[in-house]
């Protein structure tokens, strides 16, 4: 065995996230954010940190996640439309990020990680950042677009299928669905249904030659 | 001459696939680009919401076209951690092997594909020809040549056949050769290097902040590879190498260096399989019955309302991730909301304000070294 | 040596013979002369272009041959084994079992003795199984020969398109001055110092001004098409042909100035009364030649202004139907031109290898020379074709633009400068022209010291050296970080065939 | 006979070149030559057309990846005289390999007008007949043959690249029957299905 590619083991992990939920807590205490460290139920048990924040506390969290604590990649946002969800909890956007050792290289260099000897920010960490949101038509939540750059295009695509506004989110455009999509026609909100969702015509034309699409007029 | 935009795309060669690259040229030299993505857009995460868990398998198989057993077992990690289910361990070993040998027949498509855009058509021929083996290795386990369905919610569909392991070793030592004869043609080629060496810059701080991720990274010089960073199968357990770079300027990784990490995750794989096919419990040689406890126990098909699950995989583009929320259905049987992060998605985007200030002819080095997929961006 | 098959004397004096007497009393008797000249140049031009055109389908096939055995199994670098020896022993079709007699038992035998010997080592794993039997009723000679008929038929049936906004005058023009000026050029190609269709005095000059033509039409089909992938195509290529031209014109100057003529048919028969072919005398010349010609006729590695990467399909994106075969037609007419000037410039044309020695052993070399000059010239055509276009088109990658025209600039005129300065030597001080001699043995002009060939062999061997200098003088040590800097337990290009 | 009105001057050359253009074309009639000149023209072209059908290299989604297979040398489609152009000018084929979104189906449309007449459409793998998995998608058209009109029909998700060379296989038996007709005129002509029985 070889020394690169030792993994971090469950113990580093542990630590290192009860260390991120200290400092988190010791930052953010009161203000409505609350942290929990969690695991995963696969594979190797896991931890990780969750944190639960208001949306006015959004970007104060950001910036001292990603200056502070090093969270350096985001990695996926998620919006969820909870149609009959509680008042407060009509909508959800859940951001994930991960902590990444990366770092720049000098040329002829690389960076060879013994992951036993990894210790502090180094160790790689994932964060899961859940936002509730009001339980009305135009859910608002403040952009970190400029904070990490891999948030751009999947806040876009947050808005174009959920319909989610990330204010201050400069050049927002449809990156999935046609640009001719009318106005506020977000698929993945609750009350969109697919075709056939009742599952009645689905088997009238097997072979499928007679039957046309529901949207023919928009195309062509 | 004036400064004009080209539109390459939807059907163009560059694009290994359907999206829309504008470019603005300047006589020969790139000027500004813009990507355009979504023209087979399908609504995954729409449809699997009317799907139960099991049947969401399929639809993963076929979010990329080119690793389809890499995203089908991303997502069955996910659904593991939303339903709680136990995976024995001869099943992950199994998971492993089957994901490796996708991740060779994966690299292998790229490279087929890299080649005609430098204009080497032989390497294309090479390489699809090479995938066979590996292709008919994993038909041997799933039953079809690309879609395979194979991984299941707390196991495997069925044991690996008797002489599977004989003939996987034959095979994989022999495409250790022919790696060699890759690298003999091109490495030694010196306008496979003065086409790829010095083109398509981008340094690893940029990447990561981009969200770029996977071979892309760790050809800048920084092994950072979910399969050590946070492990999800056995690969603590089995003999292997992130396969790193030396970037051989302060600007980062250019064409070359990208090519040489995926030729290097090759031997890697090669050489993981080659020692989890020894280490394999219950014996490389015996065939177990299907659902028997070595390879599948049964997991729960529920889950509560607000329970999540979420995995991290290293896919061959990258990170490929899965956010599962339970309690679909008012019965819990499907996914109430299921989100996919496709690693291409991300790194297009970035790819295509890479090119800018080379030539035109680098536009497809560069995006061909960046191993674009559309199936799992456009989703 | 006059070729021993002198077709055009023989249709010369065929028609002289048969016109006069029928135009005994006839108002056109005092122009018989002219008649007779015509008619006979008529039927010896026909005869060639004729011969020029079939023998244009094995051009393709061979490539189509060549390239599917290359890609098949090891590709370029070891492809030509493979064009004898089958993938894992199957060729396409075991045609040696198919001759009357067994006569092809022998063939068969080799076959298998060479698949054993140096065929792939992997039958079990082998992944390809290359459909063996393209035969049609079980007879596979010329297996696919005729695909390129169909092609070219095909295309006269389809849809003749001009994109609305083209101009339509240019774009309809631009294939026809292509493809005229190309079919030009077979008009001075001699097949034998007896078969050609005319010989201009300076026919040297000639092909290459007609060479010269065919870049203003692919220029004026890029821009005409008002397609923006088109236009960048016509525009690399005016700018690469320009770059090109320059060292191609000085090469043949040098070849001009080796031969003391302009003619093609002259320097081909200087080549013989010499005693060397061109070849042996001007290594850097055919080198040069070979690289600007490939060049000309835009192809791999040099052909940017049809890169199918970035541009779709270059500078013919915009032409479908009959204009696109034509276009087609024209660049494989242009490649087999240029395998025809290489064969007469450097390969001595008609002449055998060897003519002199082999011609004087009794019986054996009356018979040798009995192999008529049109089929050795095309041999050597084919045989440059395959080695040289085929093999560099599908084992190089594409260059870059600018890297074209650096190469072209900075390295390739010096070159050419220099090859013609070192010609004009080699015919001033080297050349010994009293022992020149047109007979069957040739002529000793190139011996020194009273050794034969002495200079023909010291100028290859050195410039051998030199190539093979320049093939192993990638410094190792000096890009150690560039080859082998992968975290690896084993570098890469340690790999030697054949040893497991 | 003095004043019929003819006289050998006014026999103008058209009225020549008819009368030999018509004798001409009586002595073919009459011989057969005609008729048969014009079969084995129409067998010949009708030969050429079936047997290099070039096709257009358009790589939507999974069936793209078999696609390209089957122009490999393991299944080497090129025998058949399948090969792959870029533009749409010069191919004959029109292989729609995928799921034709609402974004892509005018620029399909577009690329099928591109094509030049005689012209064929093959739906490969089931996004590419009726939708397939994708069916209930609010952004997948339910077959490309709402937009185009297809001539084959290859099922599989994806079809092997054997069942893809079996699908020119029958586009060639359908060129056999229709020639050359533009797909304006064979809107009558039943779609092909590999595998139908």
């Amino acid at each position: 065995m070889s020394n690169l590619g030792t993994t971090v083991t469950l113990s580093q992990n542990e630590a290192a996230a009860n260390d991120c939920l200290a400092a988190i807590n010791s930052r953010f205490s009161g203000s409505g954010v609350v942290a929990s460290v969690e695991r995963h139920s696969n594979a190797k048990k896991y931890a990780f940190v969750r944190i639960t924040t208001p949306p006015q506390h959004w970007q104060a969290l950001a910036k001292w996640l990603r200056f502070d604590l090093g969270v350096n990649y985001c990695s996926m946002v998620t919006g969820t439309h909870f149609p009959e969800g509680p008042q407060e909890r009509g909508w959800e956007v859940a951001y994930h990020f991960l902590r990444q050792p990366i770092t720049d290289q000098l040329p002829n260099t690389h960076t060879v990680y013994v992951a036993e000897k990894l210790d502090g920010r180094l160790i790689p960490m994932e964060f899961e950042v859940l936002i509730p949101l009001e339980n009305n038509d135009t859910p608002t939540v403040p952009t970190v677009q400029h904070i990490w750059g891999g948030a751009d295009w999947n806040e876009k695509e947050t808005w174009d299928l959920v319909g989610i506004k990330f204010e201050g989110h400069k050049n927002m455009f449809r990156v999935l669905n046609p640009h001719d999509s009318p106005e506020g026609f977000h698929p993945l909100q609750k009350q969109h249904k697919i075709r056939y969702h009742d599952h009645n015509e689905m088997y009238d034309d097997a072979q499928g030659f007679g039957r046309k699409p529901a949207d023919e007029g928009r195309i062509k | 001459m004036a400064q004009m935009w080209i539109t390459m795309g939807p059907q163009h060669p560059m694009t290994h696939g359907l999206w829309t690259l504008r470019v603005k040229v300047d006589g020969e030299t790139v000027v500004d680009t813009e990507a355009e993505l979504g023209y087979i857009h399908r609504g995954v995460e729409k449809i699997c919401e009317s799907r139960d868990f099991t049947q969401v398998t399929p639809y993963c198989d076929r979010l990329c076209y080119v690793s389809a057993m890499t995203w089908a077992n991303s997502y069955i990690y996910a659904a593991e951690d939303l339903l709680e289910a136990d995976v024995p361990e001869r099943a992950e070993y199994i998971r492993l092997i089957s994901a490796e040998l996708q991740r060779l027949a994966s690299h292998l498509m790229w490279l087929g594909a890299f080649g005609p855009d430098i204009g080497n058509l032989t390497l294309m021929t090479w390489c699809m020809r090479d995938r066979e083996m590996f292709l008919d290795l994993l038909q041997e386990l799933g039953g079809s040549r690309m879609h395979y369905n194979y991984p299941r919610i707390g196991g495997v569909k069925r044991d690996i056949p008797v002489g599977f392991a004989d003939r996987m070793i034959a095979k994989v030592k022999l495409f250790e050769r022919r790696i060699e004869e890759y690298e003999m043609m091109l490495d030694e080629s010196t306008i496979w290097l003065v086409r790829l060496q010095g083109v398509g810059y981008a340094n690893a701080e940029e990447m990561v902040e981009a969200g770029v991720s996977g071979p892309n990274v760790r050809a800048a010089g920084v092994n950072y590879d979910v399969r050590w960073a946070h492990p999800y199968s056995v690969y603590d357990e089995v003999d292997w190498e992130p396969a790193v770079e030396k970037p051989t300027s302060v600007k980062g990784a250019d064409c070359y260096d990208r090519y040489r990490v995926r030729m290097e995750e090759m031997r890697q794989s090669c050489r993981m399989v080659l020692d989890a096919i020894e280490k394999i419990p219950g014996g490389k040689n015996t065939n177990y019955a299907n659902g028997d406890e070595m390879i599948y126990q049964k997991a729960p098909t529920r889950a509560p309302e607000g329970a999540t699950g979420f995995s991290n995989y290293e896919c061959t583009r990258g990170a490929s991730q899965f956010y599962v929320k339970g309690g679909g259905d008012g019965r819990g049987k499907n996914p109430y909301r299921l989100s996919i992060r496709s690693p291409m998605f991300i790194t297009i985007p970035f790819v295509a304000k890479t090119m800018i200030g080379y030539k035109v002819a680098d536009i497809p080095a560069i995006m061909g070294s960046f191993d674009p997929c559309i199936g799992e961006t456009d989703r | 040596m006059d070729d021993a098959y002198d077709l055009r004397g023989l249709i010369f004096d065929l028609v002289d013979k048969t016109i006069p007497p029928l135009l005994e009393g006839t108002p056109l008797e005092e122009s018989t002369g002219q008649l007779v000249f015509g008619l006979a140049t008529f039927a010896v031009v026909n005869i060639v272009f004729l011969m020029l055109f079939f023998s244009q389908f094995a051009i393709l096939w061979i490539e189509r041959k060549a390239v599917a055995r290359m890609n098949d199994r090891r590709g370029a670098t070891t492809a030509l084994r493979s064009l004898w020896v089958g993938e894992n022993g199957v060729t396409a079709g075991e045609w040696w079992n198919m001759l009357p007699f067994g006569l092809g038992k022998p063939v068969g035998a080799v076959n298998k003795w060479l698949n054993k010997k140096f065929g792939n080592r992997d039958e079990k794993f082998a992944t390809v199984d290359r459909v063996n039997n393209r035969s049609w009723m079980g007879y596979s000679i010329f297996p696919g020969f005729f695909q390129n008929v169909a092609d070219g038929m095909k295309f006269l049936l389809k849809e003749h398109m001009v994109p609305q906004r083209a101009d339509k005058l240019i774009f309809e023009v631009s294939p026809f001055l292509i493809v005229s000026s190309t079919l030009l050029i077979l008009g001075i190609i001699p097949l034998s110092s007896g078969i050609y269709a005319t010989n201009p005095e300076l026919s040297i000059l000639y092909a290459i001004a007609i060479f010269g033509i065919a870049p203003i039409g692919v220029f004026f089909a890029g821009w005409s098409s008002n397609n923006k992938y088109t236009l960048i195509g016509g525009i690399r290529s005016a700018a690469q042909l320009t770059a090109y031209e320059i060292p191609l014109l000085l090469t043949l100057l040098s070849v001009a100035v080796l031969s003391g003529t302009f003619n093609i048919i002259d320097s081909v028969h200087f080549q013989h009364s010499a005693g060397a072919w061109n070849l042996f005398l001007m290594p850097l010349g055919a080198g040069l030649f070979l690289l600007t010609m490939i060049a000309e006729v835009e192809r791999v590695p040099f052909d940017m202004p049809e890169a199918e990467a970035e541009l779709v399909e270059g500078w013919w994106t915009e032409y479908g139907g009959m204009r696109f075969g034509m276009l087609f037609m024209a660049e494989y007419i242009r490649t087999y031109a240029a395998c025809f000037l290489f064969t007469h410039f450097f390969l001595g044309g008609w002449h055998l290898p060897f003519q002199g020695l082999i011609g004087s052993i009794p019986l054996v070399g009356g018979l040798y020379l009995l192999i008529p000059g049109a089929v050795v010239v095309l041999l050597k055509a084919w045989l440059v074709f395959l080695l040289v276009f085929v093999w560099a088109r599908f084992s190089l990658a594409r260059i870059r633009t600018d890297q074209i025209l650096e190469f072209g600039w900075r390295i390739l005129l010096p070159l050419a400068v220099f090859q013609l300065v070192l010609s004009a030597v080699y015919r001033l001080y080297l050349f010994d022209p009293s022992a020149m001699d047109d007979g069957t043995y040739g002529g000793t002009s190139w011996d020194a010291l009273g050794v034969p060939f002495l200079i023909p062999a010291i100028t290859t061997i050195i410039w051998l050296g030199i190539f093979f200098l320049m093939l192993n003088d990638e410094d190792k040590s000096g890009n150690t970080e560039r080859m082998f800097h992968v975290y690896t337990d084993k570098p890469a290009g340690t790999y030697v065939p054949g040893q497991e | 006979m003095a004043d019929t009105g003819e006289n050998f001057a006014a026999f103008n050359s058209r009225a020549l070149v008819e009368m030999v253009g018509g004798v001409t074309d009586e002595a073919l009639k009459v011989t057969k030559i005609k008729q048969f000149l014009s079969v084995l023209a129409g067998r010949f072209f009708n030969w050429a057309g079936r047997k290099s059908l070039f096709t257009l290299h358009l790589g939507i989604k999974c069936c793209a990846i078999e696609m390209a297979a089957a122009a490999t040398p393991r299944f080497d489609g090129d025998r058949f005289g399948v090969l792959f152009r870029s533009s749409p000018r010069q191919s004959d084929v029109l292989l729609v390999n995928g799921p034709v979104s609402k974004k892509f189906a005018d620029k399909i449309v577009r690329l099928w007008e591109q094509m030049p007449e005689p012209k064929y459409c093959i739906a490969m793998g089931e996004c590419a007949i009726s939708g397939g998995p994708y069916f209930q998608s609010y952004n997948i058209l339910e077959g490309v043959d709402t937009v185009i009109p297809v001539d084959v029909y290859i099922p599989g998700c994806p079809p092997r690249p054997e069942a893809l060379i079996d699908g020119f296989g029958l586009l060639r038996e359908k060129i056999i029957r229709i020639g050359g007709a533009p797909s304006s005129e064979r809107e009558s002509e039943k779609p092909l299905i590999v595998g139908d029985e």
